[in-house]
């Protein structure tokens, strides 16, 4: 059931690529919704067995995967959205000229599955890194004008990242004489290590995951990723999904290497409050839609590597719920970029007009010929900046509840963030849906519904009964705090 | 009897002589030539190296070597030949199109 | 007086004496038949050869008192060395189509090339191997300076002076290890080392660095690697493909014996091969990243790669020479594949502007992808095989304790992203601007994709043979 | 189902299913339709709050709803140091203190819902309108309701986020949207610290829930405060911090100093939302929220006075800047502020009922002279500017009644609502126990001016609007009924209003409030006793300031005029109608820097760092171009290079063995 979960999307993303126009799109949205189908079946049915078969047993490398809470929780996300996000995409007019977006969309997909449900380092490594091909084929492909450049920065920042996390793979598995690379052999092994080992092999997990994260200063590929894409959106949904650092701190870093983490508490933790600030901060002077949502993006992924490093399971609890829920919103947020760029966007093909229908501000007072659209986009804005009663909230809350415990000074610098992200997220929504009309378009149809229901509802139900969702959360996060010994 | 460091120094002589011969020569022919004395270095420590040894082995070692170094000659020449047969000259700088 | 028959196995020396005779018939043969047969013929060795060094597997033969040795690591080097003079020889086919006069003479010196390689990669004992060397490079020299080019020339000339330079340190220090310990057999200098009585370690470090400085020059290590831009720039095409890559393995095969197994326990060129670990990794990848002929560029990146698979010859042996193997048996697809695509696609031996690839993928979609996974694979992007060999050398380097090489040779690794994007990008990414010829015959084609499927297999599934080449350890 | 203990988290529920059809629906329904249906629920939960008074009236222990789901993630320590999971639970519960809030919600709301319907009349966005209102309703009752700190926050944000949609109704207005963006962003600023607040709560009581924070202080006996706290604290002692914080939170939401710019700009919004929102309910939410945490406040003394002085201080900042305002609606705005930091000066005090009292007769009240102003406006099409008004007296003669009941009863006129409410505030913060040698009788005094400040300003405003002759160019017309009943409703009940909350001397239990809040929040300890004549002679001070007040206003405007060019010219004229110069303060220390800086590090993030990750590739790149200089072409370079690489090495090898 899981290697189904796991290679359908790539699978239907070969069939696929031997297809053409709708055949294409369809039966990628089929295998998407496939995918997110056979993970519900496994959180219904609650299927958390380890699937545990030597890969390259010579060097202790194990194909071990399974989706116990965080993982399934952060897998029916990514099927979701992934599945949203091409229903959103095959309605757009400009979807066949950008065909190669599902195949690239669905192998993502199975590369965000690998990444959530492995179990072994090298394998989670395997995963990790090959996510980036084909995020690096939507953004080279379909993206706009400075692309190859956005491409190499994003491409770079990663593989530097990932391959120090390489080499403190390797050396966790040689330091702890475990003898393999699988997590539950080596966990409890690392940590018998003595604390300038487990410092320098955290740092070299963690220089991967700040870049992915990512964390202050090592961010700067992740406004010009978002800027670049295509304007459908689409890429950028799948690079939402695929911000998986704080995951890899909470699976992996934290629980191998608690001593180093608990010593470099507080480092990281005002380094993740400054993020945060500074990514809010920075938003209120963005004139792009996209860039403004990829610095949104950097401030929540600060508030989510505060709840990490706080090592208090109320902050890692809301950690991984705010990583899974931007997933949503955040992402949705780029489809609804999408949309009015659509309808904004005479000549897709041309720069200039595109760049315009991004920009911030460019028209003005859309709510009052769109009324439905900017009510929309308000509550996922407002989701976005963690106003209660949506999933937003329930993570930036626990996040900073937890963080606070541990830290009180950096999480008050990160509690700011709720002032600056309310001033770039209204003024920005005020400038494009309210104030004077300049132009008007077209209302929501029935397949923009199709694909905003959904996530409306997600949105809402979450941010109200959060139960389902923290319950999956809550042996994990139980076990982690347990050995980091967190208050 | 001379002792076997003596030997070697001349050896080490001889290869160092070779070496700096092949840098500061131009022409291509005197290169080769130089290398060719440093191939004889060796084989004299070898010899050597043989006889402190007590060791025949090394002294058919040198012949294979040698038999390597004619190899050497036949191809290197041959190679020389035909590239220098079109130029005027043997001097090696004058092939210094592959840079950068 | 007892006259003692040598000890002659002809059954270990198959592979051996099936590509020496091939490699004879070659040289015969074109007065009689066409050049196309000869290639076929040399194929056809190359494969007989191939199944032979598969069939030996696991047999452990050895010849001549154990100077020569069809052991799992010959054989395994052997096979990765059948395999790249392969793609050479059907790379060949595609030069007649642009007008290259690649003679028939060219499988036949190959083939001695390759007959040089193996004995390289079998000897066990200085001398047996330094005629592989030597047979090997007399060669390559040759093919170096195939074509009757200025550059082909200067090429041939330039690699056979410093060849000849670097054959002389290295015979040098073959006679100063003699010297030291007296012995010629790989086991033999190690044991007389390991000996109580040793006292000559000094004049074995020399030695040993005289050696090292040899096989540096060999398989391109900084400072000793100038020589590898200009020549695999300037000689044929076909030619550098089979230098970058077998050449590059049975320097490496040797490299590793010695070092592994005869020197290991010297003392005092650890260092120093660090050192110029370090330099070839920066250089290597620094180098590349400027430069605008995608020939050259590849020649600057194999200098690299010779620089991660250095970390095996300092890791032990029992985890160096796997991963050096496989890691050179990946290199050798990715490698050869990506130069089998340049030759495709240029015009004449001068490589190709990395600028004029822009537009490939729509235009030449086949070539584009295989291009493009061998540059990914070269780059180490999982899933695909590049990746796990890099893995291994690193995790071999690691347990050794070089954690500092390793770190850098994962940032340079990092820094080789951008070179080896460049080309994707441009293929991909960029409309078309150039035109480029496309040489491929069916026989290429398949080829990629062989190429191409084995270095994804490699990386999916990589103990389908990796588990194999755990039976190379000493 | 446990029928009556859920019954009473129906309330805000009914009317978010309003808003939620109105949404949906609301575009659809013929003009009338959307307002008598958010009427009719909202009245419903009237009906239910009224149900839940009665029930919840003879118990001692809060009604709690027994349908609950996890909501937030929580641990705390076990005795055994031991982390269990113990998720805060999403619940209601009613006490006797929600239960008034909730009265005056739904009972005001309603009124207002009535007005709307006639005062929206025609405007496109009629049934967006309800839903909005709907909306707030639904969240101001979650905000009281909430048996927990983060429940309350939802309704606390959210309704900031209902006021944001309303001050922002006509947006395609720039003013108007700006002024929304700007409540919602200085409320959050308030939110934040709120939020800091409910972090050292935990930390020091490991729950949010409020009625075990408060009750862990015990009912009668201070208990020794560092006992309770745990745990490295941010500053110390941590209750007065934690105390400072929910302060600061409270006076985001109820525009105390310095969160007080984005009342009076609110008022942007449509009449109905300033009288519901910005003057009756959720402006009160920082009272209510202080008083609810009667616990933590009563034990705060430090925090406490603290409240007290941020209350004086609104206090005569809102009514000096009510002085000289000539828009109608500003002018009660800024007397919201002030009103709003009398109540804080009550609660600081430690006489929570008090604060609450003031809420109650301030909503009655507030709201009658927002929706009074509102006729007017609607009278006088649209006309906001009191210059262009007078003489209403006439046209609109139930607006000016009810008006001039409301002017008299926020004045503090014996026996209007205000009278009582604002006699117990003063009597309340000079026996205070929080106000120590001098601050209790400096907060009186401070009192008694903003009394006598509120009773002119009130008295301007009424003599502009409805005194002499009509300076406009409009036809004004009285309202229909749909707009004046709730007028003489809310009239009716600032004239008796008062009643609930009688003087002391008056009996022993003539204060019912008092005496209903009693288990709900009770009075912190250690009120001074004040004798008969004492408590006599202050509310004859209160009366005398109350009455020359409306006095000076009266001599002021007989001298000066309508325009009040004579003194409104000066200094301080200008001062009080730029409302001491706050907004302008705050756009140089915070606005603009603030914007300065983000510009700046846009520029650097996207320029700056970029140049620079862009130097370090560069600077790689051209260490790589450097290397084809040595790179030279020439054989024998090369042939330098392998020799040279001989000698260091084997130099190497020789200092090593030298070594």
């Amino acid at each position: 059931m899981i290697h189904l979960i796991i290679f359908i999307p790539l699978l239907f993303a070969l069939i696929g690529l031997f297809l053409r126009g709708q055949a294409r799109a369809s039966i990628s949205i089929f295998a998407a919704l496939a995918s997110f189908a056979l993970t519900a079946v496994v959180w219904i049915a609650k299927i958390d067995t380890v699937y545990r078969t030597p890969w390259i047993p010579g060097a202790g490398i194990f194909y071990s995967v399974t989706f116990d809470g965080p993982s399934l929780l952060l897998a029916l996300v990514a099927t979701l959205m992934t599945s949203i996000t091409l229903i959103y995409f095959s309605n757009r007019k400009d979807s066949q000229q950008a065909e190669g977006m599902y195949p690239l969309a669905l192998a993502m997909l199975t590369g965000l599955l690998g990444i959530f449900a492995a179990r072994d380092l090298i394998l989670f490594y395997v995963f990790f890194e090959a996510t980036l091909v084909p995020s690096l084929f939507m953004l080279g492909l379909y993206g706009r004008k400075n692309r190859v450049r956005a491409l190499t920065k994003m491409a770079l920042y990663t593989i530097f990242g990932g391959l120090l996390m390489l080499v403190s793979i390797i050396a966790t598995k040689l330091y702890s004489n475990s003898p393999s690379f699988d997590f539950l052999e080596l966990f409890g092994r690392t940590s018998q290590l003595d604390l300038e080992t487990q410092t320098w092999l955290f740092l070299g997990f963690v220089a991967a995951f700040a870049v992915k994260l990512p964390l202050f200063p090592l961010h700067n590929w992740l406004p010009d990723f978002h800027a670049e894409n295509h304007s459908s959106g689409v890429a950028d949904v799948m690079g939402t999904l695929y911000k998986v650092g704080g995951y890899g701190l909470f699976r992996f870093a934290l629980p191998l290497f608690p001593a180093a983490a608990q010593n470099l508490q507080w480092v990281f933790m005002f380094l993740a409050a400054f993020t945060a600030l500074y990514g809010a901060w920075i938003a209120f002077s963005s004139k792009d839609f996209k860039r403004l949502l990829a610095y949104a993006g950097l401030s929540h992924m600060g508030l989510v590597a505060l709840g990490m490093f706080s090592l208090n399971p109320i902050g890692m609890a809301g950690a991984l719920f705010l990583l899974a829920f931007q997933g949503v919103y955040s992402s949705a947020l780029f489809l609804i970029v999408g949309m009015l760029e659509e309808r904004l966007n005479k000549d897709v093909q041309n720069e200039k007009t595109t760049s315009q229908a991004l920009e911030i501000g460019h028209v003005r007072g859309l709510a009052a010929s769109a009324p439905a659209f900017a009510g929309v986009a308000l509550v996922l804005w407002f989701a976005s900046i963690g106003v209660p009663g949506l999933a937003g909230f329930i993570g930036e809350f626990s996040v900073f509840l937890g963080a606070y415990q541990a830290n009180p000074w950096a999480t008050a610098l990160a509690v700011s963030t709720v002032i600056a992200s309310a001033a770039f997220a209204l003024t920005a929504y005020q400038r494009t849906w309210l104030e004077e009309t300049t132009t008007t378009i077209p209302e929501l149809n029935a397949r923009d519904w199709f694909v905003l229901v959904p996530i409306l509802a997600v949105t809402v139900f979450f941010g109200v009964f959060s139960g389902s969702a923290l319950k999956l959360l809550e042996p994990s996060v139980q076990a982690v705090a347990g050995l980091l010994g967190g208050k | 009897m001379v002792e076997t460091q003596y030997y070697i120094a001349l050896a080490a002589i001889l290869f160092s002589i070779g070496a700096v011969g092949f840098l500061t020569r131009r022409s291509a022919i005197q290169m080769f030539l130089c290398v060719e004395l440093m191939l004889n270095a060796a084989n004299l420590a070898l010899v050597a190296f043989s006889r402190a040894w007590g060791d025949l082995l090394a002294q058919s070692a040198v012949f294979i070597i040698l038999t390597l170094a004619a190899a050497e000659v036949a191809i290197g020449l041959g190679i020389i030949v035909a590239i220098f047969k079109k130029r005027p000259t043997t001097n090696v700088d004058v092939l210094s199109s592959l840079k950068g | 007086m007892n006259f003692v028959a040598p000890d002659v196995n002809y059954y270990s020396m198959l592979p051996f004496i099936t590509v020496l005779l091939t490699a004879v018939f070659a040289t015969i043969l074109p007065f009689y038949v066409s050049r196309k047969a000869i290639a076929g013929l040399s194929a056809v060795g190359l494969l007989v050869a191939l199944a032979a060094s598969i069939g030996l597997w696991n047999t452990n033969l050895s010849s001549f008192y154990g100077a020569y040795r069809s052991d799992n690591f010959a054989l395994g080097f052997g096979i990765v060395l059948i395999v790249g003079a392969l793609i050479a020889v059907i790379s060949s086919v595609d030069v007649a189509k642009r007008g290259g006069t690649m003679q028939a003479e060219f499988f036949a010196i190959l083939l001695y090339a390759v007959s040089g390689t193996m004995l390289l990669a079998s000897a066990h004992d200085l001398i047996v191997l330094l005629i592989g060397f030597e047979v090997m490079s007399l060669g390559v020299y040759v093919l170096s300076s195939f074509q009757e080019t200025a550059k082909s020339e200067e090429a041939g000339m330039k690699y056979f002076l410093l060849g000849g330079f670097a054959s002389a340190i290295l015979i040098f220090g073959i006679a100063l290890v003699f010297g030291a310990t007296g012995k010629f057999g790989l086991e033999a200098i190690n044991t007389a080392v390991l000996s109580p009585e040793f006292k000559n370690s000094s004049i074995a470090a020399v030695g040993a660095l005289f050696i090292l400085i040899g096989f540096g020059f060999k398989v391109a290590m900084a400072p000793f690697h100038q020589w590898t831009p200009d020549v695999y720039t300037g000689a044929p095409t076909v030619v550098t493909q089979f230098m970058s890559v077998a050449v590059k393995a049975a320097a490496f095969a040797g490299f590793l014996h010695i070092f592994g197994l005869a020197l290991q326990n010297v003392s005092g060129w650890q260092t120093p091969l660090q050192f110029l670990i370090a330099l070839t990794l920066m250089i290597g990848n620094l180098a590349a990243l400027r430069q605008s002929n995608l020939k050259r560029m590849l020649a600057y990146s194999s200098v690299a790669h010779a620089g991660y698979v250095g970390l095996a010859v300092l890791a032990s042996p029992s985890q160096g020479f796997s991963s050096a193997l496989y890691y050179l048996g990946i290199y050798t697809l990715m490698n050869a594949g990506a130069f089998a695509v340049l030759n495709v696609l240029s015009k004449d031996d001068d490589g190709l502007e990395i600028e004029s690839l822009a537009g490939l993928g729509s235009s030449k979609p086949l070539l584009a992808a295989t291009l493009t996974f061998f540059l990914l694979s070269l780059a180490g992007i999982p899933p695909l095989g590049g990746f796990i060999g890099k893995y291994l050398i690193f995790s071999a380097a690691a347990s050794s304790g070089y954690y500092g090489l390793v770190i850098l040779a994962a940032l340079t690794s990092a820094v080789s992203l951008a070179y080896y994007l460049r080309p994707i990008g441009l293929m991909y990414f960029r409309p078309r601007v150039t035109v480029l010829p496309d040489f491929s015959g069916r026989s290429t084609r398949v080829l990629l994709v062989v190429c191409a499927a084995g270095v994804l297999i490699l990386g999916l599934v990589p103990n389908a043979v990796y588990g194999l080449l755990e039976l190379v350890k000493k | 189902m446990d029928f009556n203990h859920n019954l009473f988290a129906l309330m805000p529920v009914l009317p978010l299913l309003g808003w939620l059809v109105l949404i949906v629906w609301g575009k659809n329904m013929k003009e009338p339709t959307p307002g008598i249906l958010a009427s009719s629920l909202v009245f419903l939960s009237f009906v239910l709050a009224v149900v839940g008074f009665v029930q919840v009236s003879p118990m001692k222990e809060p009604l709690l709803n027994t349908l609950r789901w996890d909501f937030l993630p929580m641990w705390v320590s076990d005795a055994k140091g031991v982390l269990v999971s113990k998720p805060l639970q999403f619940g209601f519960a009613l006490d006797h203190l929600s239960s008034i809030m909730t009265l005056i919600i739904t009972g005001i709301g309603f009124l207002i819902h009535v007005f709307a319907i006639g005062y929206m009349h025609g405007d496109k966005g009629f049934s967006r309108f309800f839903a909005y209102l709907n909306f707030f309703i639904a969240m101001m009752l979650i905000l009281v309701l909430a048996d927990s700190y983060p429940v309350l926050f939802i309704g606390w944000e959210g309704v900031g986020v209902a006021s944001y949609l309303l001050i922002g109704f006509w947006y395609t207005d720039v003013k108007n949207s700006d002024a929304a963006r700007k409540a919602f962003i200085v409320n959050r600023i308030g939110d934040a610290f709120l939020m800091l607040g409910m972090f050292l709560l935990f930390m020091t009581f490991h729950t949010l829930n409020i009625h075990e924070i408060n009750s862990s202080f015990g009912s009668v006996v201070i208990p020794n405060v560092t006992t309770i706290s745990t745990g490295i604290a941010f500053g110390s002692p941590p209750l007065e911090l934690a105390a400072l914080f929910l302060l600061l939170g409270a006076a985001g939401k109820s525009a105390q100093l310095p969160l007080s710019t984005w009342l009076p700009d609110a008022m942007a919004g449509p009449t109905p939302v300033s009288a519901l929102i910005h003057a009756a309910t959720m402006v009160t939410a920082g009272v209510y929220l202080v008083a609810r945490s009667h616990g933590i406040f009563a034990n705060a003394p430090g925090a406490s006075s603290w409240v007290m002085w941020i209350g004086a201080l609104t206090a005569v900042y809102g009514a000096l800047s009510a002085i000289a305002q000539t828009d109608i609606k500003k002018i009660l705005a800024y007397s919201t502020v002030s009103q709003l930091g009398y109540m804080f000066i009550a609660v600081g005090s430690g006489a929570y009922w008090v604060g609450i009292f003031h809420v109650a007769t301030h909503a009655f009240f507030k709201a009658l002279l927002f929706l009074s102003s509102g006729s007017v406006i609607h009278a006088v099409g649209g006309e906001q500017d009191v210059r262009q008004m007078g003489g209403l007296r006439e046209k609109l003669p139930t607006t000016h009644i009810v008006s001039l009941i409301g002017t008299l009863a926020i004045a503090g006129i014996i026996p209007l609502a205000g009278f009582f409410s604002k006699d117990a505030i003063l009597s309340s913060v000079f026996t205070s126990p929080f106000g120590g040698d001098f601050s209790g009788y400096a907060i009186w005094a401070i009192g008694l001016i903003v009394a006598f400040l509120t009773a002119g300003y009130m008295w301007r405003w009424y003599s502009l609007v409805f005194l002499g002759t009509y300076r406009g160019h409009a036809h004004p017309h009285e309202s229909s009924s749909v707009m004046t009943v709730p007028l003489w409703i809310l009239a009716a009940l600032s004239v008796v209003g008062g009643f609930i909350g009688l003087p002391h001397f008056l009996g022993k239990n003539v204060n019912w409030l008092e005496g209903f809040l009693e288990e709900a929040a009770p009075n912190a300890l250690g009120f001074h006793e004040i004798p008969l004549w004492g408590e006599l002679i202050l509310i004859a001070l209160a009366l005398a300031a109350a009455v020359g007040g409306i006095l000076f206003s009266r001599w002021i405007i007989a001298r000066d005029g309508v325009n009040s060019a004579g003194w409104i010219a000066t200094r301080f004229g200008n001062a009080s109608r730029k409302a001491l110069f706050v907004d302008q303060t705050y756009d140089i220390a915070v606005s603009a820097p603030a914007k300065f800086i983000s510009e700046q590090l846009e520029l650097a993030d996207t320029h700056g760092l970029d140049r620079g990750i862009g130097a370090l590739a560069n600077g790689t790149a051209e260490a790589g171009a450097s290397l084809s200089v040595w790179q030279s072409g020439f054989v024998r370079a090369y042939a330098i290079a392998v020799l040279l690489g001989t000698a260091i090495l084997v130099g190497y090898l020789a200092l090593r063995s030298f070594a």
